[in-house]
């Protein structure tokens, strides 16, 4: 069973299809495939989180490395457990204070990186040598940073628009973002077509041959 | 109910039994339709044929299977190119998920143009904390690599891998990334093509396309391929027709499909707004 | 105490991580990798919770006979199968992996794929000549979806050049600028957390 | 040197930025009188998307996609589904919130729970309503879709990090016939959440919606001080963009230097 890709393509044909059955109606072979594949990717984890995480964690960085910090993040993980138990429930809040903070911190430090780089690509030197009308050329540079300053313009909370240039810039912005999801998602499209267009080479391919 | 209420309300089966028609039948009967070659396409193409005969490609699988349909084309047509010019490829994967079907159309290629493993290519396959392998590999591939191959064959006992120490641009030519995200493109980009300066091209799905065009403009990509119709266009020009090329179809008269379905809803609309 | 710990916790945590990566006598002793090893640690250390709330709501759905209790109960029985037949032989097991290859990555392809046909209703049903900001919003979309395959170079030559002049300007201009204010926005929030003003999080309402 | 080295210019950025929301928030509580948020649509439903949801007897669901607790988009979700939540157990309407993340569920479930005590109904809060799903992107997608459907879900509130899921979740609630609030600052998925929803909070609109939910002052303070970055923001481009059309070599004036010093 194991070695034999026509039972392999043929279980993986039907759960497609079971899947697939949503589009027409929510129903009992769409919730069979969702509960089995729901119980698959718990399984997983849990696998993946003891043979990869933890296991070498507590085996060689505790035993053997001798990372005896490491116990404590062991301990602190297990105070999330005693959300179960209502008289030390309060515990738990221990480690979730902890990795908020962390995220805080997180967010602190490495958003700056990219944030800059994002200003920084945003210092633009207009004039530039023309290549094609919709490509590089002193125009487009110009537009781009027109564009650029109006979005912004648009986001402002508390600056009230009464002046023609907040009321100027917030109206490009707005257009300019229409411009934006509109092109974004006609682009999308491509890529999303294509993923049904991988399901059928598999139905239509692999597991009935009707493609060569 | 009038003929325009109805062309404003068509219930969303009949768009999934249309939409799945439109895509189904020009897969199992082709109608080939013309391709225009975009300038990143032509660029991707360029870089990977003038890079020198018989020496080392590496490529990138960054993805799993939701991006296979646009990905693994040019992975195959790119890597079909590349044993054509009796060159060697390395894979690094740097997707959990995807390493196994990387490694499966790579041999299917290699064993078709009659590759042998270890000589003429190699798999390095997936590490845990992939990017952090990666930038250790431009000091040494086998360290970083914890000495394994995809099997977990040493690597040091491949005669390719004995010559190619790290990548820089003295061992490896060349660097094709098939990239959906992060690990990716970017990762190369900093690890690899910035600091080291190894010349890298890149094939991306058409939802990031957007993304990545600044940096091939910039020149930090030496080319790129855009989604589905990219690969098509790719395997065009390598002249190894694959399963791109006969994607291509669906996918017009798909977007035909969408945009037709746009149109007469907003007849309908327009029509009994005004009525 | 109950309530001041939490929010010490977040800000001193907080301001660790700062001192690991901004301040050099800290930085040089590589502390934050230990840090960012012990915060996955911790983490994982608790990640049954996930698994244990699968479990007992799936569990009350089988004990009370409610709708669809089968269905619970093959979840219940897939997840222990598989996590104890995976701890037991590894995740290398071809076995095991089996399951992985043909059940669970077909479904979740198929999952992925749905998002043809919800693309395709979204447009349908979104995109109306309602205002003048939804018909640029129309335009633009379909001027990149004809551009994108060959059928755009057909109607008129200009159209892939429409469309990419939409990519390169506007969509580059206007997702850079709410990218910038987003970074905005983070920085804000980060502070506002870490001043104790949002903590909704700390069960003290927002 | 006290400060890392390749740093500096991050820690300034951060600096800044977050001086000039404390700086508005201080002054704030010292009684400055604080300007009116603009309008933002998708927040201002929110309360009208929980009346409906209560009128037709039928849960609200929320949800905070793919986002970690480590990601400021997560932070911001906190906050609406604390008003949310505290609005629910007013109105006795039921809540259900489905996760990803283990951590963010558990955070997720104090934050509910406190929210029935505080509007003094603890007993009325269901601990099987906060439901950890998958942290595998699609099986989480499949859990709340069928979700969605079975449980009949009246409103559909998604605030936070996503990825494509982001479409899945909306058609599928929209067939349910939910009405539906999102806002995320994934620019790749705002498209899909304009096309439909009902409402769409546009990137860093989230983050004001602490603010702009409770009228607190001091916080709407945080949000003048954010204008004010972004203020600066405009200064700082205006004057690279000078710097680049006017100098010879921009590469080396000391703005790019330190900024691209890094």
């Amino acid at each position: 069973m194991f070695d034999n890709p026509t039972i392999a393509n043929t279980v993986g044909a039907i759960f497609t299809l079971f899947i697939f059955s949503y589009l027409w109606k929510e129903n009992a072979l769409y919730r069979l495939a969702e509960h089995i594949y729901v119980g698959l990717s718990a399984g997983y984890i849990v696998t993946m989180n003891w043979h990869t995480t933890l296991k070498p964690a507590i085996q060689q960085e505790i035993a053997v490395d001798k990372q005896y910090y490491l116990i404590t993040a062991i301990i602190i993980g297990l105070l999330m457990y005693t959300r179960y138990f209502p008289k030390i429930a309060w515990l738990a809040r221990i480690p979730m204070s902890i990795w908020v903070g962390y995220g805080v911190g997180y967010v602190l430090v490495f958003s700056p990186a990219p944030f800059i780089t994002q200003i920084t690509n945003s210092f633009q030197k207009f004039s530039a040598k023309y290549t094609t009308w919709y490509g590089t050329n002193t125009v487009n540079n110009i537009l781009f940073f027109i564009f650029l300053i109006g979005t912004m313009m648009y986001f402002f909370f508390t600056v009230k628009r009464d002046n023609p240039i907040m009321v100027g810039g917030a109206t490009i912005g707005r257009y300019v973002l229409m411009l934006a999801f509109g092109s974004a998602f006609g682009n999308t499209v491509q890529g999303r077509v294509s993923l049904f267009i991988g399901r059928c080479q598999y139905l239509l391919g692999d597991w009935l041959h009707l493609i060569k | 109910m009038n003929i325009f209420d109805v062309l404003q309300s068509v219930d969303r089966r009949v768009i999934y039994v249309l939409l799945a028609l439109v895509i189904a039948i020009p897969l199992l009967k082709p109608i080939p339709l013309p391709l225009s070659i975009a300038p990143e396409t032509q660029q991707c193409y360029d870089f990977l044929n003038g890079l020198p005969d018989g020496g080392v490609l590496w490529i990138g699988g960054d993805y799993d299977s939701g991006s296979a349909t646009e990905l693994t084309p040019v992975g195959i047509a790119a890597a079909k190119l590349a044993f054509k010019k009796n060159m060697k490829i390395i894979l690094y994967s740097m997707w959990n998920t995807g390493a196994t079907q990387n490694h499966n159309w790579l041999k299917a290629v290699a064993d078709e143009m009659g590759k042998q493993y270890g000589v003429d290519w190699v798999d390095i396959g997936w590490k845990a904390q992939a990017p952090y392998v990666l930038r250790g590999m431009t000091d040494d591939i086998i360290t970083a690599a914890q000495g394994t191959d995809f099997e977990g064959n040493s690597l040091a006992s491949l005669p390719l891998m004995q010559q190619v120490k790290k990548i820089t641009p003295e061992y490896v030519d060349g660097i094709l990334d098939l990239t959906t995200g992060s690990p990716g493109a970017d990762t190369y980009l900093q690890y690899v093509i910035e600091p080291k300066g190894v010349p890298c091209t890149v094939a991306v799905t058409a939802v990031s396309s957007a993304q990545y065009m600044p940096r091939v403009r910039a020149g930090q990509y030496k080319g790129l391929t855009n989604g589905l119709s990219g690969a098509a266009e790719f395997e065009k020009l390598t002249g190894f027709p694959g399963k791109a090329t006969a994607g291509i179809g669906a996918q017009a008269f798909s977007h035909a499909l969408i945009i037709l379905l746009i149109i007469l809803g907003n007849i309908g609309y327009v029509v009994n707004r005004r009525g | 105490m109950r309530k001041e710990l939490p929010l010490a916790l977040t800000v001193l945590t907080g301001l660790w991580v700062m001192a690991c990566n901004y301040l050099q006598p800290v930085a040089k002793l590589d502390l934050f990798t230990k840090t960012e090893h012990w915060y996955v640690i911790s983490g994982t250390a608790a990640f049954l919770i996930g698994t244990i709330n699968l479990i007992m709501v799936h569990g009350k759905n089988i004990m009370r006979r409610k709708e669809g209790w089968y269905n619970s109960a093959i979840l219940l029985i897939v997840l222990f199968a598989y996590s104890i037949h995976g701890l037991i032989v590894t995740q290398n097991d071809p076995k095991w992996q089996w399951f992985w290859d043909n059940v669970w990555t077909p479904v979740n392809s198929t999952m992925f794929s749905l998002l043809c046909f919800y693309i395709a209703s979204a447009a349908y049903r979104a995109f109306r000549v309602r205002s003048k900001e939804a018909t640029v919003l129309l335009v633009a979309a379909v001027l990149v979806m004809l551009g994108n395959v060959p059928l755009g170079k057909l109607i008129w030559s200009q159209i892939p050049n429409i469309k990419n002049w939409i990519m390169a300007v506007p969509n580059s201009a206007g997702m850079r600028a709410i990218t910038l204010g987003v970074y905005v926005g983070a920085f804000a929030v980060s502070m506002r957390i870490m001043l104790g003003l949002e903590r909704a999080h700390l069960g003290s309402g927002s | 040197m006290i400060f890392a080295e390749g740093m500096i210019a991050d820690l300034l950025v951060m600096l800044v930025c977050v001086v000039l929301v404390f700086v508005f928030i201080y002054r704030a509580r010292g009684g400055m009188k604080v300007p009116a948020i603009r309008k933002i649509n998708g927040l201002e439903a929110i309360d009208e998307a929980i009346g409906r949801a209560t009128e037709m007897g039928r849960p609200v669901h929320m949800t905070s996609g793919l986002g970690a607790v480590s990601d400021a988009e997560t932070f911001a979700f906190w906050a609406v589904l604390g008003h949310v939540a505290k609005q629910c157990a007013r109105y006795d309407t039921r809540i259900i919130n489905t996760n990803y993340d283990e951590q963010v569920y558990a955070i997720n479930e104090e934050i509910i729970r406190q929210a029935y005590l505080e509007a003094g109904r603890p007993d009325a809060f269901n601990r099987d309503d906060v439901r950890f799903i998958s942290n595998w992107q699609f099986a989480y997608a499949a859990g709340t879709l069928g979700i969605f459907q079975r449980e009949k879900v009246a409103a559909n509130i998604m605030v936070g990090y996503f990825m494509a899921e982001a479409l899945v979740f909306a058609e599928a609630a929209y067939q349910a016939g939910a009405i539906q609030i999102a806002g995320t600052t994934a620019t790749a998925q705002l498209p899909f959440f304009i096309a439909a929803c009902d409402y769409c909070l546009i990137g860093e609109e989230i983050y004001a919606a602490s603010a702009y939910l409770s009228k607190d002052p001091i916080l709407v303070g945080s949000v003048v001080g954010q204008d004010w970055t972004r203020i600066g923001l405009f200064a700082l481009i205006i004057i690279g963009t000078v710097i680049a059309n006017f100098m010879a070599d921009p590469k080396k004036s000391p703005l790019y230097v330190f900024l691209k010093n890094k």
